[in-house]
């Protein structure tokens, strides 16, 4: 079984990609069933296990809501872009991973660099913190806070880790 | 009647949301050259990447969608693609700036701990 | 029926035969496919050669298109000489790369036969950019031949060759590109058609491409200033590979005829004989400066590099003159000096096989060891090469005389070439009696100067064709006439349709 | 449209033919690099320049000319090929001859190499002395 | 028996010593003497059939198209010729036989005798111009293998390469000169020819023509100034020197007068140069004899000399005189092939041939010497000897000719200083070997050589004598036959007898007699005198200029070719230029008559992006790093341009070959040097280059001006129109290259896959450089695999493959293709390789693009191929739709499977260029690079 | 067809990306490190994809949308391959 169908989740998701790509009609299905099964088989081996996705709805309102934030913090980037720099207060944190598994704490490095004003630039060795480079650095603490709470919990809980 | 509203609206719609792309697009980029130091520049792109594109794929999705009257959505696969991407991109630029000792404007808030994550890089800052 | 397409599809399918990986470490396999598929290659050449003699020019339509929009192959006589000289050339190099040489590094054989299809498809086609395509499979596989067994002086080479013949890939690129314009179409023979009602307006730009593709091939026929690569590449190279790319500088003085000869021949309207001059002057220039270069070379594979050189120059002054019986004398002399210059590369290799550290140098060297198979050789491929009787040479050099004398260029033609036969034998003798009698010690034993029966046969083939050429000078002779009279007649558009039923 | 186009095609000319007269395989392959942009411009251009006339059927009345396209596709491919081998050539000219002159010979004022090393093929790591500069054929 | 066999038995003859060269001596002189036998047995049969004046002849078709036929006749002329090729031939083989000593090479030697006895036989006999030619070459060749005989001294070698130079460039000459001949009469055909006498004088070509025939007789007869070589093929052993350089070769050159005389004398040119030559190499020759204290050197000059006498005799213009020297050939080889034979033998038994050694060997060989002293007396012209008749003709002659107008008296007078010279030197000949004294420190003790060896010797002397005394009943008829074919009009009246009472010319030879006996009596006050001049030796100064000559070619070679490319590319660009200026300044202006369309602002900043980045390549060129950034850029905007232009095929091709452009680049970057120093060049070197490129830039930017401005009747329409309904598919471009031109993207993959396996080959076995640091001298970094790229990058490819099918099945139709999908694939894989590292790819199984590129060349083939079976050319495609229930309708396409084998090659062919170089550096490579 | 507003709006974009990429250029030519070139080309990259859509906006063809997706796809690439190169130098290991 896993040979034939070693991804499933990944045979989904490519097939719906590749009817986002050509339109709904059965023989596109046909057609991204059959790639979403074949592509898989040819990858599987170049894929790492991936700590799999242990709530997929959990992920779904976990994107949304990154979304939504993306959203908000660009405007306020673009507000700080076209404010004279001597108001700038660019910084440094050290955000303490408590993901410690790879694929989890890739999804919230690249959560965080995402949301506009902070980059993820670089893992501590051991993993045991996260380096973020943030546009404008009020509050260290609440910032800490506030990724932990908006996207290291719920990523957690969507890996079940 | 109704129709033309449709049209009239979406008209509205993809022309603001591709103004707004445009905007995010030409602020990130003004960003680029007016930020002072790289890793206040490394920002940039993110803007470029997310609501700048994000906001002209909308446009042309919505746009298409409408003149073609069939649900016309491929362009979201560019998006999947830029939101997978472009945080990589941003941590693989940093790490080389890290490693390569990039200069931090003064002012910049727990300069010890970039040094510290350069130091995973292989090197010491030198005197 | 599809005889026509062969001579380029078979060694390409030979080269992907071999090169599947069941074959990789089965030398005597890769020897044996490729052999056959050389051998395929000149029995097609040669029944296509005997067919285009019996019932004309064979148009193949790729892809069943017609003419002018897809791409045709044509074999006339004139392709039908290159194709057997380029299959005769190849088997024997090829035969005496088995003899050790396509051991010193891997993928030889699909890299040869890849070679020849190249040479073959460039020599086939009548569409200017699949001539173009055809140029690049050729000199890609050059490139990756020259190499072939390593060391700095081959490095060092590849990289003035490759380099150069880079640029004039973008020089071909450009001159298609403005032809196109001019022209509206790729295939050679529309484009001859279509060459005397020109719009005025196109004229420069017609002018501008032509000019600019014979300068492109004059850099692969080695015409002065554009033959600097050719001296150190095939001087560096190894001996079947400098062997084989002796139809490289061919290739350049072909298309020269197949394209300038008939988009830009006599009846071309204003842009008529576009060039010749120029040509004139170049071609000749070619054979002071080869002639130079023989005087001036201090190792035997140098001189035979600029001996080619002379002989590329020859052949280009039967271009510059333009006349059907220049042409013809320009066919059997292509024949003659690619042989020879072929054969004088394996020779040479004999040598060095047998010279252990001198080499090719011209310097005083142990005896050598089968001096008189070597000898033998050696006097052969070096008469014919002077032009002296009673091989194939003369009667080279007299067909270019007579043809020079008939059209009214032996004031300039005559000369040139008579003082180069004169300096190459002033070069080859001092050469020759240096090899082969400047010697000193013992004649060696050591088994690594001993040579193959597989060396001697394949150097043994190339010198036999100096006698053949001259044995057969009648009727090849007559046949070259007849494939230059159809080359300048040229093969019509209609013809090609007509040709191929659809 | 047709002049900017022109200058620009002869600026890439010009910035690429100075680059190959370079002494380096570097420059000269990036010379090259930049002649195959501006090369498949120029064969672009010999079917004319046409605005949202892809050669796409039933997309539109009229269509840019194909054929000058199809033959840009196919030397953009052969120009990779080439520029590939071009570039794998320079690095085996370094490594056989010690430096990165077109012609293998070291000028004085080239930058040899960082205190490079040599590592052969079965793996191991040895110094490699600094070629002597103005090295001779 | 047929003339065929006269050249042709000599030249089977060629074989028999080679097969024969290890039995005994005798045996092979005997095997190679039966067929010149034969050979002369011919001749002699057919003696009365040419004196009766009906030539025999001989004519097979060999090359018509060149005029060149296998022809021969044989005529007076070429009967005297051929009766001494053969004769003196014989003796010579006989002679040999005692000659060579055991540890030579008799087979070859034999061999190679045979082969210039054919050469010798074909030039008389030869009644084809370009035939002529022919042989008359392959004289000079197979005399080079005869003077070269003992090729292991430096002297043979280099007196061989010299006489063949010399001879060589008169044949190139004499070939003009036949080749004009054969225009002008418009046959190639000799006896043609001969009878077009008046047709040639009259030619405006005639000088020429006189002057190129010349210089081929004259330097194959060592006339002045061409004599120098003749004494240094003494290095020959001496039979070929009794053979070619006294009887036979030499006279070639007479021969060539002789057998034009009828149709290139009596005219002023003729007779001046001939003469003229003639009477200086008389002179020259004569003198220099005197003085030659080698005795194969002596004999060398007198022979140059008595050439000279026959050259001038030819020169003078009564028909007496050129009988007279017909008459000289015969006699001159008759007696110096014997006196080189005496010589030789003399050498041979003696072991030197220095004239202040040899004395007074009388006493020990009297029999030679006496065979000797009688040749000499011949040569000096002594009564009753042959010698004597033909130069009292000579004297007679000189006293009829007004060559000189008013100073034509010069000529008998310098005649008779020659005839005393001669007497002179032969006196020397005689007195200084035979008498004088005792030998001096001569390497063997002088004695008698074998019987046989004698036996040439003594045929020749009895035959001097015998003509001397019995002229008219030996040669007379002989004579007249020559005469038949020197003067075709009619041969006059001549008289051999041995007295012709007191007359002038016994005068001169009394004087010649007496003034030599006084020359050789001072001979010790002429030798100090000569030995103030310092001796100029021909071989050296040869040498010399031919050195000088390889030296000058080197410098000019240097000069041309400096071995730089940078010169090469140059010069190319300059043919460039040219090749698109010339046209292009004949222009007004670059524009067309089509209309221009306007600039948009969106099009005015990407030519701007385009510029900038160009020109920021060039001044970034020197840190690589940089220049590779902004090269990027201008790729990026290339293919955004090709997109707004309307090829979008383009713009993803453009685009996916970009990136893997830039990979590779960077995989190479890491090799090569870092930086280097842009302008470490003179100045006045950068404006050149800077001008070059300027000025190319602008033509090929004018021309794209033009281009874009002028109308075109394009065949493009057709493949619009048929497209869809001929290929199938809606993509015009993609049909181009998969059906109306698939051959050429055939091509193309064919060129990818070389590239793979060229590169493949250009990484084996290579040494790196592997840099420690970058290009600041930083150490790399220590993190092989950054977290998030590998991350990513896994989840990537399934959707990069996924895209790659998207795009390879679209691509009949819409834009896309094989070629893209491939490079997607390629690069989402190469992506892998970047992020994970090639040891990680290695343990998930290692891709074998050998295999990829060998499936997809071979799929593409069999697309194509498949055609055949339904008699199709190669590359037909197919195609058809179809329907499915709810999939609906569907096209397959033939195509689809050519692109399928485009896809795979290009995968292969990508995957092993990009990642066999960066597995070069895999092995082991330490952690931390930078500390290792 | 497209219809002046929206045609009228997409041109401005077109501009305002095209000012955009000037920047970008700017940065790229100014530096003043490689890294800070790098980010240039890479926001190249994403502006060049807007450039494109707007681009298949204006003349109202999906045809122009591959273009887009491939820069997505293979910007990331060459970014990434830049960056590691700065890092290791060797960028396939
Ligand atoms: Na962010
Ligand atoms: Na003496």
């Amino acid at each position: 079984m896993k040979r034939i169908f070693p991804m499933p989740i990944h045979s989904l998701m490519l097939t719906l990609v590749w009817l986002l790509l050509n339109g709904w009609s059965y023989g596109q299905l046909f057609l991204g069933l059959f790639l979403g099964l074949m592509i898989p088989i040819v990858a599987y081996p170049y894929v790492r296990g991936h700590t799999s996705v242990k709530k997929p709805l959990a992920m779904l309102v976990y994107l949304l809501l990154l979304l939504w934030d993306i959203v908000v913090a660009n405007v306020d980037v673009a507000r700080r872009i076209l404010m004279p720099n001597k108001h700038l207060k660019p910084g440094w944190i050290a955000y303490p991973l408590s993901l410690q598994e790879d694929f989890p704490a890739t999804v919230l490095a690249s959560s965080i660099s995402l949301t506009p004003g902070t980059v993820s630039v670089e893992f501590a060795e051991d993993m045991s913190c996260l380096y973020i480079h943030v546009l404008h650095l009020d509050n260290e603490t609440s910032l800490k806070a506030f990724i932990a709470k908006r996207y290291e919990q719920p990523l957690k809980e969507i890996f079940g880790c | 009647m109704s129709d033309l509203t449709t049209v009239a609206m979406t008209d509205y719609l993809v022309a603001l949301l591709v103004l707004i792309g445009a905007s995010f697009m030409l602020i990130g980029s003004w960003g680029l050259v007016k930020l002072p130091d790289f890793f206040t520049r490394l920002h940039a792109p993110t803007k470029a990447s997310t609501l700048g594109i994000g906001a002209t794929l909308i446009g042309s999705l919505i746009w298409f969608s409408v003149q073609q009257g069939s649900v016309h959505i491929h362009e979201l696969v560019i998006s999947i693609f830029l939101f997978l991407t472009a945080p990589v991109s941003a941590y693989m630029m940093g790490k080389a700036a890290l490693h390569r000792h990039r200069p931090m404007i003064t002012g910049t808030k727990n300069v010890k701990l970039a040094e510290k994550a350069a130091r995973r890089e292989g090197l010491k800052k030198p005197d | 029926m599809h005889l026509t397409a062969l001579p380029v599809l078979l060694p390409f399918l030979g080269a992907v035969i071999v090169l599947i990986p069941w074959f990789n470490k089965r030398i005597a396999q890769q020897r044996l496919v490729a052999q056959l598929f050389l051998l395929g290659t000149l029995a097609v050449s040669i029944v296509l050669f005997t067919q285009t003699m019996g019932e004309g020019a064979q148009g193949y339509a790729m892809g069943e298109w017609e003419a002018p929009f897809g791409i045709f192959l044509i074999a006339d006589p004139l392709a039908g000489f290159m194709l057997i000289l380029a299959a005769v050339l190849a088997l024997a190099s090829h035969l005496y790369a088995c003899g050790g040489d396509d051991q010193t590094g891997k993928f030889f054989h699909p890299l040869f036969l890849f070679q020849l299809m190249g040479i073959n498809g460039a020599f086939l086609t009548a569409d200017a950019f699949n001539l173009f395509v055809f140029f690049e499979i050729l000199l890609i596989a050059s490139y990756s031949l020259l190499i072939h067994g390593g060391g700095k002086e081959r490095t060092r080479a590849a990289q003035h060759y490759v380099l150069y013949n880079l640029i004039g890939s973008a020089f071909f690129l450009i001159a298609l590109a403005v032809l196109y314009r001019a022209y509206g179409t790729l295939s050679i023979p529309d484009m001859a058609a279509r060459s005397s009602s020109l719009p005025e307006e196109s004229l420069p730009l017609a002018k501008a491409g032509g000019l600019l593709l014979m300068a492109v091939f004059g850099i692969k026929a080695a015409l002065l200033p554009l033959h600097f690569w050719l001296p150190r590449t095939y001087s560096s190279t190894s001996i079947p590979v400098a062997a084989l790319f002796a139809i490289m500088t061919k290739v350049g003085v072909y298309s020269l005829w197949r394209v300038h000869g008939t988009v830009f021949g006599d009846d071309a309207g204003a842009v008529a004989n576009l060039g010749k001059d120029a040509l004139m002057w170049l071609s000749g220039a070619t054979v002071i400066i080869g002639s130079v270069g023989v005087l001036a070379s201090q190792s035997l594979r140098w001189l035979i590099a600029n001996l080619i050189i002379v002989s590329v120059g020859t052949l280009l002054m039967t271009v510059a003159i333009g006349t059907v019986a220049a042409t013809a004398a320009g066919i059997y002399y292509a024949l003659h000096s690619t042989f020879m210059s072929g054969a004088f590369f394996l020779v040479a290799g004999l040598l060095i096989m047998q010279r252990g550290q001198a080499g090719d140098r011209l310097v005083r060297s142990r005896p050598l060891r089968y001096p008189r198979i070597s000898g033998a050789l050696f006097a052969i491929v070096a008469m014919a090469m002077i032009g002296l009787p009673p091989f194939s040479g003369f009667t080279g050099k007299i067909f270019v005389l007579q043809s020079a004398l008939k059209s009214g260029d032996a004031f300039w033609v005559w000369p040139l070439m008579l003082i180069a036969g004169l300096v190459a034998m002033v070069a080859l003798s001092r050469a020759g009696t240096t090899l082969f009698w400047r010697t000193q010690g013992a004649v060696p034993q050591d088994a690594e100067y001993r040579i193959s029966g597989l060396h001697i046969a394949a150097a043994g083939i190339l010198v036999g064709m100096s006698i053949v050429l001259v044995v057969f000078a009648g009727p090849l002779t007559e046949w070259s006439l007849r494939a230059a009279q159809d080359m300048h007649t040229g093969v019509s558009v209609m013809q090609l349709n007509g040709g191929e039923s659809k | 449209m047709e002049l900017i186009y022109s200058v620009t095609v002869g600026v890439m000319v010009t910035c690429s033919i100075f680059l190959m007269l370079r002494g380096h395989t570097f420059s000269v392959v990036l010379g090259l690099t930049l002649m195959s942009y501006a090369v498949n411009l120029f064969l672009f251009a010999s079917g004319g320049l046409a605005l949202n006339q892809p050669a796409i059927l039933a997309e539109g009345a009229s269509y840019a000319d194909p054929l000058p396209q199809a033959l840009v596709l196919t030397a953009i491919v052969i120009g990779f090929a080439m520029t590939a081998f071009a570039l794998i050539l320079a690095i085996r000219a370094r490594a056989d001859l010690g430096n990165d002159n077109v012609d293998g010979r070291a000028e004085v004022g080239d930058v040899l190499s960082n205190k490079g090393q040599t590592v052969e093929q079965n793996g191991s790591v040895r110094e490699h002395p600094e070629p002597s500069s103005g090295g001779k054929l | 028996m047929n003339l065929i066999w006269v050249p042709l038995l000599p030249l089977l003859g060629v074989l028999i010593p080679l097969f024969l060269g290890r039995y005994p001596r005798s045996l092979l002189a005997l095997g190679t003497a039966i067929l010149p036998a034969i050979a002369l047995g011919i001749i002699v049969s057919l003696i009365p059939q040419v004196m009766a004046g009906e030539y025999p002849s001989v004519s097979y078709e060999w090359v018509p198209v060149l005029s060149l036929s296998i022809s021969f006749f044989l005529d007076g002329l070429g009967l005297m010729f051929t009766l001494l090729i053969l004769g003196i031939g014989l003796l010579v083989i006989l002679y040999a036989r005692y000659y060579l000593s055991p540890g030579d090479n008799a087979g070859r030697f034999y061999a190679s005798l045979m082969l210039f006895m054919t050469a010798m036989l074909g030039v008389v006999l030869s009644s084809n111009l370009i035939q002529l030619w022919f042989f008359w070459e392959l004289t000079s060749v197979s005399s080079f293998l005869l003077i070269s005989f003992w090729s292991n001294r430096s002297d043979a070698r280099k007196g061989a390469r010299m006489a063949l130079t010399v001879t060589g460039a008169g044949g190139l000459a004499l070939l003009a000169g036949l080749l004009l001949i054969g225009e002008v009469v418009g046959s190639y055909d000799l006896q043609t020819v001969l009878a077009s006498g008046t047709l040639i004088a009259q030619h405006q070509l005639y000088p020429l023509i006189v002057v190129l025939v010349l210089l081929g007789a004259f330097t194959k007869s060592a006339q002045f100034p061409f004599h120098f070589w003749l004494p240094h093929a003494m290095a020959a052993p001496t039979p070929v020197s009794a053979y070619l350089h006294s009887a036979t070769m030499v006279k070639a050159g007479i021969f060539l007068m002789a057998r034009f005389y009828p149709v290139l004398s009596h005219t002023e040119l003729w007779f001046a140069l001939v003469s003229l030559v003639g009477l200086m190499t008389l002179l020259v020759g004569a003198y220099t004899a005197l003085f030659k204290h080698d005795l194969k050197g002596l004999l060398a000059y007198s022979t140059i000399s008595h050439l000279g006498l026959i050259t001038l005799l030819l020169g003078l213009d009564t028909e007496l005189a050129s009988l007279a020297a017909m008459f000289h050939v015969i006699n001159h080889a008759v007696f110096k092939a014997s006196l080189f034979m005496a010589a030789g033998i003399i050498d041979h038994e003696s072991g030197s041939r220095d004239m202040r050694k040899l004395n007074g060997l009388m006493k020990y060989m009297p029999y030679t010497a006496t065979l000797a002293m009688v040749a000499a007396a011949s040569m000096a012209g002594v009564p009753l000897m042959n010698g004597f008749l033909s130069k009292e003709m000579l004297f007679a002659e000189s006293l009829h000719q007004d060559i000189l107008g008013a100073m034509s008296w010069l000529i008998p007078l310098l005649v008779t200083v020659g005839g005393a010279l001669a007497v002179a030197y032969s006196l020397r000949f005689i007195h200084d070997v035979f008498f004088n004294g005792e030998p001096i420190d001569l390497p063997k003790t002088p004695h008698e050589p074998p019987r046989y060896m004698r036996v040439p010797v003594e045929i020749l002397v009895v035959l001097c004598f015998l003509v001397g005394v019995f002229p008219e009943l030996i040669v007379g008829d002989l004579l007249v036959a020559v005469g038949a074919s020197l003067m075709p009009t009619g041969v006059p009246e001549f008289s051999l007898s041995i007295w012709h009472g007191f007359n002038l010319p016994l005068l001169m030879s009394l004087l010649a007699v007496l003034g030599g006996m006084a020359l050789y009596s001072q001979r010790k006050h002429m030798f100090a005198f000569q030995a103030q001049f310092s001796e100029v030796d021909a071989k050296q100064v040869f040498e010399h200029v031919i050195q000088t000559l390889a030296r000058r070619a080197n410098n000019v070679y240097a000069f041309i070719d400096n071995g730089r490319f940078q010169r090469y590319a140059t010069w190319m660009i300059v043919v460039a230029i040219l090749a698109l200026g010339m046209p292009l300044l004949g222009l007004t202006s670059a524009g067309g008559s089509l209309p221009t369309s306007d600039l948009d602002l969106v099009s005015l900043g990407g030519a701007l992006l385009l510029i900038v980045g160009s020109v920021a390549t060039v001044l970034l060129s020197h840190r690589r790093l940089l220049a590779l950034v902004t090269i990027s850029v201008v790729g990026l905007v290339v293919s955004v341009a090709f997109a707004w232009f309307s090829a979008p095929d383009l713009a993803l091709t453009q685009l996916s070959v970009e990136v893997a452009t830039i990979i590779l680049f960077l995989l190479a970057l890491y090799f090569l040097p870092q930086k280097m120093s842009l302008f470490n060049l003179p100045p006045a070197r950068i404006a050149r280059d800077l001008g070059l490129a300027t000025l190319i830039g602008s033509l090929v930017g004018t021309l794209t001006y033009a281009m874009l401005t002028r109308p075109m009747e394009s065949i493009s329409d057709f493949f619009t129109l048929n497209a869809k309904t001929g290929g199938g598919g809606t993509n015009v471009v993609n049909v181009i290259l998969v059906d109306f031109r698939g051959f050429d993207t055939f091509g193309e993959i064919t060129v990818l896959a070389i590239a793979a396996i060229g590169i493949y080959k250009l990484l084996a076995g290579i040494r790196l450089f592997v840099p420690a640091a970058d290009m600041d001298g930083r150490p790399w970094s220590s993190d092989r695999n950054p977290l998030m790229l590998m991350q990513i990058s896994q989840s990537l490819l399934p959707l990069a493959l996924l895209v790659s099918a998207y795009i390879f099945l679209r691509g009949h139709n819409l834009p896309g293709g094989g070629f893209i999908a491939g490079l997607i694939t390629a690069v989402a894989l190469v992506q892998q390789y970047v992020a994970n590292g090639v040891v990680w790819m290695r343990d998930r199984g290692d891709l074998n693009f050998q295999w990829f590129i060998v499936s997809g060349l071979l799929i593409a083939f069999l697309s194509g191929a498949g055609s055949w079976a339904f008699g199709r050319p190669f590359l037909t495609t197919w195609f058809d739709y179809f329907s499915l229930p709810l999939v609906g309708k569907f096209e397959l396409a033939s195509a689809m499977a050519f692109d399928l084998g485009v896809y795979l090659t290009v995968i292969g062919a990508t995957l092993s260029i990009l990642t066999n170089l960066g597995k070069l550096t895999t092995t082991d490579r330490p952690n931390r690079g930078g500390q290792a | 067809m497209l219809n002046n507003l929206v045609g009228l709006a997409v041109l401005v974009a077109a501009f305002m990306v095209g000012v955009a990429m000037l920047f970008c250029l700017w940065r790229l030519i100014q530096g003043p490190d490689i890294t800070d070139r790098v980010l240039a080309l890479d926001t190249l990259y994403i502006n060049s994809i807007a450039l494109i859509i707007l681009l298949g906006l204006y003349h109202g063809s999906a045809l122009y949308y591959e273009g887009a997706l491939l820069i997505a796809m293979l910007g990331f690439v060459s970014t990434a391959a830049l960056a590691k190169y700065l890092l290791r130098g060797d960028i396939i290991e």
